[in-house]
């Protein structure tokens, strides 16, 4: 059976050209690039490479640039090191209740360290209010993180509005932009951010391989310590092959980007269009335009997520339920409930997340395999059957 | 994720005993919509045999497969061997499941526990009405 | 020309058969682990298969594996770790003076944080006495990592000596066994420890990917906060092919183990001999008998290792001068330091790593292309010049 | 680590003026071994006008670069004009140094300062005397 992707939020297949880019960097130019001699030299010619396709498409310099182990250790860094550096100014942290659980647990380990987080409310689409942002803010806040698109629902943040508040009380502004770095625009200065995260395998690159833009000026102490890698900022010997690939990946999405972002705008409309128009007691989480062009969520009524992807499953179709990186907590998701839902409506989310290799045809056989799961499910469920009496 | 076993994967796939039974002589519902998981298990008992069981259940494909796998289990048991049957033993039936879906089973046990119970209720009630 | 490739300590080819093993992890089995769906579940098993192989290689059980970025984050999770979980017990850790940064730096940074570090003191050849940790230890002491064996001079610790005094005062026991697994025998219960971190790229492995073996039962704080991967102790998706390239790279070292390291250690021998006995005012570094199979290091009197190692590089030998993390550092290697080298003998100090290509042929073109090396280099020393005088 | 330039890999394989002046008219001596660079410069001066200049180093491959390129900037100039030369000059005749290697630029200024003030003390010293 074809197999239908759609869990590209989750992790993107990497583009066999970016397989190609690295495939050298195993076996011939495998040197590490802290050594003096040629085979060295010519690793840290390839990362030095990498580095500047990266900064190019953030609208960076290569400086500015660290890479590291994915979007996680990203945001581990920008939380933890701005924490660390500027302790002595503040302990105020600001984010959100929909962040991605890379934020929020690293927010809650600093709050066993002694800072205080404010955690703010979203709205029913799951955006983030500038306002509601400046308010929270006091002379203690040393550091705001907002994510730029959220994984589960797409809710795209008005981040330019929000860096515009934060950074002209001198306040570092962090954006994990690992859902849109090569999906949307992400130059640094039109954002207006300080920090940005971002991770390889959720734009076709390579698993394990990440970066953040940290901007000029910006205090921060070492996360990983150790060895004098990326201007003691990150040590670690380099991932040659997965900076490469990194490098790679970044620039072909960008490349393809202004055309990728309508063609999945169309197919992401098609989809909500066919399921919440076709299947009764179904709702569209999120925005229904700020969203993320790949990001359709909706919440199907009566049924548990699990058990739809299960079921899409073995009709070859693989979507999610939620973020993957929890789906194995019972919990709902903290997202869903943050933009208010019940949770059962919470539990029976699903997310289908587009990606390159999506057709029109895709979409159509989700169409016509979905209505019937639905319907097999709500015949054994005990909410159902409550509702229909 | 941990996958599934072929026998849990069955069991979602083709669930026994699915629907509810009219005027049932016990009925067991656990579980909430915050945990993710509700079961609603019916019995049909004749001189305390337990001739016809059926579940309906909100949730994952391990809480679908237990409950379809416990309605197995206790058709043509006696109330007394049906009480016997514990989680491990719906689990096992079903060929193991992944650690973080054992309260699944969990809940399976405690649906037919408390359908016995409701079963005993309903006798006792009607004993006394007798 | 062809080159000669000696500075494997830094990092090793990958082998063809484990980029070959890694391969379909890319574009084929690209899943995410933690998702559901068969994507999901193929990339799981893949990475559960490379936790038995590696688990089986140290002797510990699947569930004891971490699998990390690399011997740095295995490290920083090891040490920070264990001191944030064992703070209420007390604020002592010991290490030596010649571990990698990634501990002493990490040490140092918990010094930060209000732990206290002895550093101890290592005999000419490089050796911890297991007495002096014994010595050390006060109630307060938390956590012990001596590394299995040095990077820059190849000393092997007595690391099971050490783990049983350590051990049964319950205190938590690390080493560092990033230059060992793989090339050593490295089985838990007979070093005696609690904690061991490994990297794949020492091994034939991948870059970017490491683990940390946990025994069971020991308690640490994670070091990258974010979703539940890795049984809640390291978030951040799998990095899949490189684990499975860790998994396959290791299964390949510990199979040919016992063969290669004979054959090193006679090359090796033959290396230290010919430089040794062949040119005048060299010294070998280290212990000449308890030393990695692959480990040459030699201080050479009156010149500088950088020029010494690029005057190499020209003929077609990779080597390093001291450790190649450190080699944008001024200062002069704290392992030759701490071994009581003088400032310009650390500063002159070559370190050939061989490795599974290094053939007798190869050594002794080093031997033939040093000497004069070194003559030319002496020539232009205004040291050498007061030596003769 | 970031890689030389292609002058610096010239000086550094092909030095020019290695070596000592018998009775040079001034010596500069400059570094230690702790930072790993040592560097002595010998200068012959007739008329103020430095007729040769040589060199001896220990130290890393900018240092040995950075030796060698100041002999060259310096010989056939007059004493009033090496002094001029700065660090910066001997990295830009180089081709640019690594950031992190431009401190052997500097050591090779100082080492030529040194020079220039022996130069100037045993001219001050031999006026004394004469
Ligand atoms: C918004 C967001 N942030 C961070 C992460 C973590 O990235 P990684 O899995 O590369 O560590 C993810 C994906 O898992 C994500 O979607
Ligand atoms: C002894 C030792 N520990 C730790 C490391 C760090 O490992 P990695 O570069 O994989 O982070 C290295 C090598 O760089 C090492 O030799």
């Amino acid at each position: 059976m074809k197999r239908i992707y759609m869990d590209h939020a989750a992790t993107t297949p990497t583009d066999p050209e970016v397989v190609r880019a690295m495939l050298p960097f195993w076996t011939d130019v495998f040197g590490n690039p802290s050594s003096v001699h040629q085979e060295g030299r010519e690793a840290g010619r390839a990362v030095e490479e990498a580095r500047s396709t990266v900064a190019e498409v953030l609208g960076a310099r290569p400086e500015e640039i660290v890479f590291t182990a994915g979007g996680t250790e990203s945001d581990n860094l920008a939380l933890k090191g701005v924490a660390d550096a500027k302790k002595d100014r503040g302990h105020h942290i600001i984010t959100s209740k929909i962040e991605h659980h890379a934020v929020l647990e690293t927010c809650r380990f600093l709050e066993g360290k002694g800072f205080h987080v404010t955690y703010l409310d979203v709205d029913d689409r799951g955006s983030v209010d500038p306002e509601a942002v400046q308010r929270a803010i006091t002379d203690e806040t040393i550091l705001v993180s907002i994510m730029h698109a959220n994984n589960e629902i797409g809710t795209i943040q008005p981040i330019a509005a929000i860096g515009r508040i934060v950074r002209e009380r001198g306040i570092v502004f962090h954006t994990d932009a690992v859902q849109t770095a090569g999906h949307l625009a992400t130059k640094v200065d039109e954002l207006d951010v300080d920090l940005l995260s971002l991770s390889a395998h959720k734009l076709y690159g390579p698993k394990g391989v990440g970066a953040l833009y940290i901007r000029k000026g910006t205090k921060i102490t070492p996360f990983l310590h150790g060895g004098e890698q990326e201007r003691r900022r990150r040590a670690s010997t380099h991932n040659v092959p997965g900076i490469v690939g990194l490098g790679r990946a970044i620039a072909l999405a960008e490349a393809r980007r202004e055309v990728e972002g309508p063609r999945l705008t169309a197919l992401r409309d098609r989809l909500i269009a066919g399921i919440v128009g076709g299947i009764e007691h179904t709702v569209l989480n999120g925005d229904p335009r700020g969203r993320l062009p790949s990001n359709v969520s909706v919440a199907i009524a009566f049924v548990e997520g699990e058990s739809l992807v299960l079921s899409l499953d073995m009709e070859g179709i693989a979507c999610a339920t939620g973020s993957a990186c929890t789906s194995q907590s019972l919990e709902p998701s903290h997202v869903l409930i943050g933009i208010g839902l019940s949770h059962e409506l919470a539990h029976g989310t699903l997310r289908f997340s587009l990606g390159r290799h999506t057709t029109e045809e895709d979409v159509d056989h989700v169409l016509a395999v979905l209505p019937g799961i639905v319907a097999r499910l709500r015949a054994m469920s005990p909410l159902y059957q409550k509702e229909k009496k | 994720m941990e996958a599934y076993s072929d026998k849990v994967m069955d069991h979602f796939r083709n669930p026994r005993n699915v629907g509810d039974i009219e005027n049932p002589d016990g009925i067991g519902r656990v579980g909430n919509p915050v945990c993710g998981d509700i079961m609603e298990l019916y019995l049909r008992v004749e001189k305390d045999v337990i001739t016809d069981a059926r579940f309906k259940t909100f949730g994952c494909g391990a809480a679908i497969a237990t409950s379809s796998m416990v309605t197995e289990l206790i058709k043509n048991k006696t109330i007394e061997e049906a009480a016997k049957i514990s989680n491990r033993a719906v689990a096992e039936a079903l060929g193991g499941l992944p650690p973080i879906k054992m309260h699944c089973s969990v809940l399976a046990e405690e649906a037919l526990t408390k359908a016995i119970e409701d079963y005993r209720a309903r006798k006792r009630d009607a004993g006394k009405e007798g």
